[in-house]
């Protein structure tokens, strides 16, 4: 079990900011498959990658990037602060 | 380093900041503030990843440490609803020298703009737009790569 | 732009000066203090050239301004006895973006520092000398070369 | 007559901020001579005038300008102020 979490209009477009995930995946965009597979609006959030970012245990990580141990995976688009 | 949904006294800061440091020669200071583009801001709302946040603020001012001779950093950033005109962030360094104080608060205001994990959305009578990241930004940081 | 020997409050003149412009997005500060080089500083005392102070700042100013996208800018610059810790001078830019409000107080800091016509002295207990002029800030001006 | 003002060190080494002087000097370095030919005070402040900055009727120039119709020119070594 993961946490996963979706902020801004990621999480506007999904419908809600965490939900706890079973998965077996490996790497990140393993688990994106599995959440686009899900159902409609995880494959339209997730339809343009390269329009997101993805955090690991709270760091920034690439797509590629394995799971491992993690508990908290959180995709968002690039951040537009200061 | 705060984050917060408080405003706060951009001025007030400035002086404690100024104050605090030994043998400070120069301050540098930005206040970042929302600009009402077309007249029609209704208000602009900031999310945040609150586990994050600081975290990955702390390792930006870290990173300016090991640049730049620095005596203080301070990072301010605010979250939640703000109106045109308010501040959203402030950043502010000191140091002996001019140059060091100057290129520290440019680096971190590159980094926290591209690299800290905050959402503006802009709310007008037309609807509501997240703001969208500029490739500039993005760009920018490549000017600190070493 | 003021020129003078009464203190000032920095954090009152960023205040002051933030919310004076229209659709301003970043403010950028610089305030310079009086060091305390060797824990010995009596006095800093600031001559300057008063028919000439003024005109070389405005020429400065003027030149950011053609430079840059500015909303404003804000020069203050004091003169006389000052003591550690005291503010010698300000200046803030202010813009839409923050690349220009950085990059013209920067350029208004180097300017200022080699062309406006204040000269400092340090008074300490091994007596009175000139401050003088760094290579470093000669050349800086060509940081600024186009 | 032009009035010549001086600053900081070369004030101090001269010992008046300010004079009236008599000249048909064509140039700043004709004045300096003619000023440097006056007195050792002068003679040691303008003694490296590569140290020395000048500026006539207030704006910043270089030690060959001329004169001209001049009615101020100022003495003073590089600028430390900010």
């Amino acid at each position: 079990m993961v946490d996963v979490l979706y902020f801004a209009w990621v999480r506007e477009r999904i419908g809600l900011p965490k939900e706890q995930v079973e998965t077996s995946a490996a790497t990140v965009m393993e688990l994106v498959a599995e959440l686009k597979a899900r159902e409609e609006r995880y494959a339209v959030a997730f339809s343009d990658i390269s329009a997101l970012r993805v955090a690991v245990d709270q760091e920034l990580t690439e797509f590629d990037a394995p799971i491992g141990e993690a508990r908290e995976i959180a995709f968002f688009p690039p951040m537009t602060g200061g | 380093m705060k984050v917060q949904s408080a405003p706060f006294d951009p001025g007030a800061e400035l002086n404690a900041f100024s104050s605090s440091g030994q043998n400070v020669g120069a301050v540098v200071s930005f206040t970042g503030l929302v600009r009402d583009v077309d007249d029609s801001l209704k208000e602009m709302i900031i999310e945040h990843y609150p586990a994050m946040t600081e975290r990955a603020i702390a390792a930006i001012v870290e990173e300016a440490w090991e640049r730049w001779s620095l005596s203080d950093a301070l990072v301010i950033h605010r979250h939640g609803v703000l109106r045109a005109g308010d501040t959203i962030m402030m950043v502010a360094t000191s140091s002996k020298h001019r140059a060091d104080a100057f290129a520290a608060a440019d680096f971190l205001m590159d980094y926290l703009k591209s690299r800290a994990p905050f959402w503006k959305k802009e709310v007008t009578a037309k609807g509501e737009d997240w703001v969208e990241s500029k490739t500039a930004d993005e760009d920018a940081l490549s000017r600190w790569d070493r």
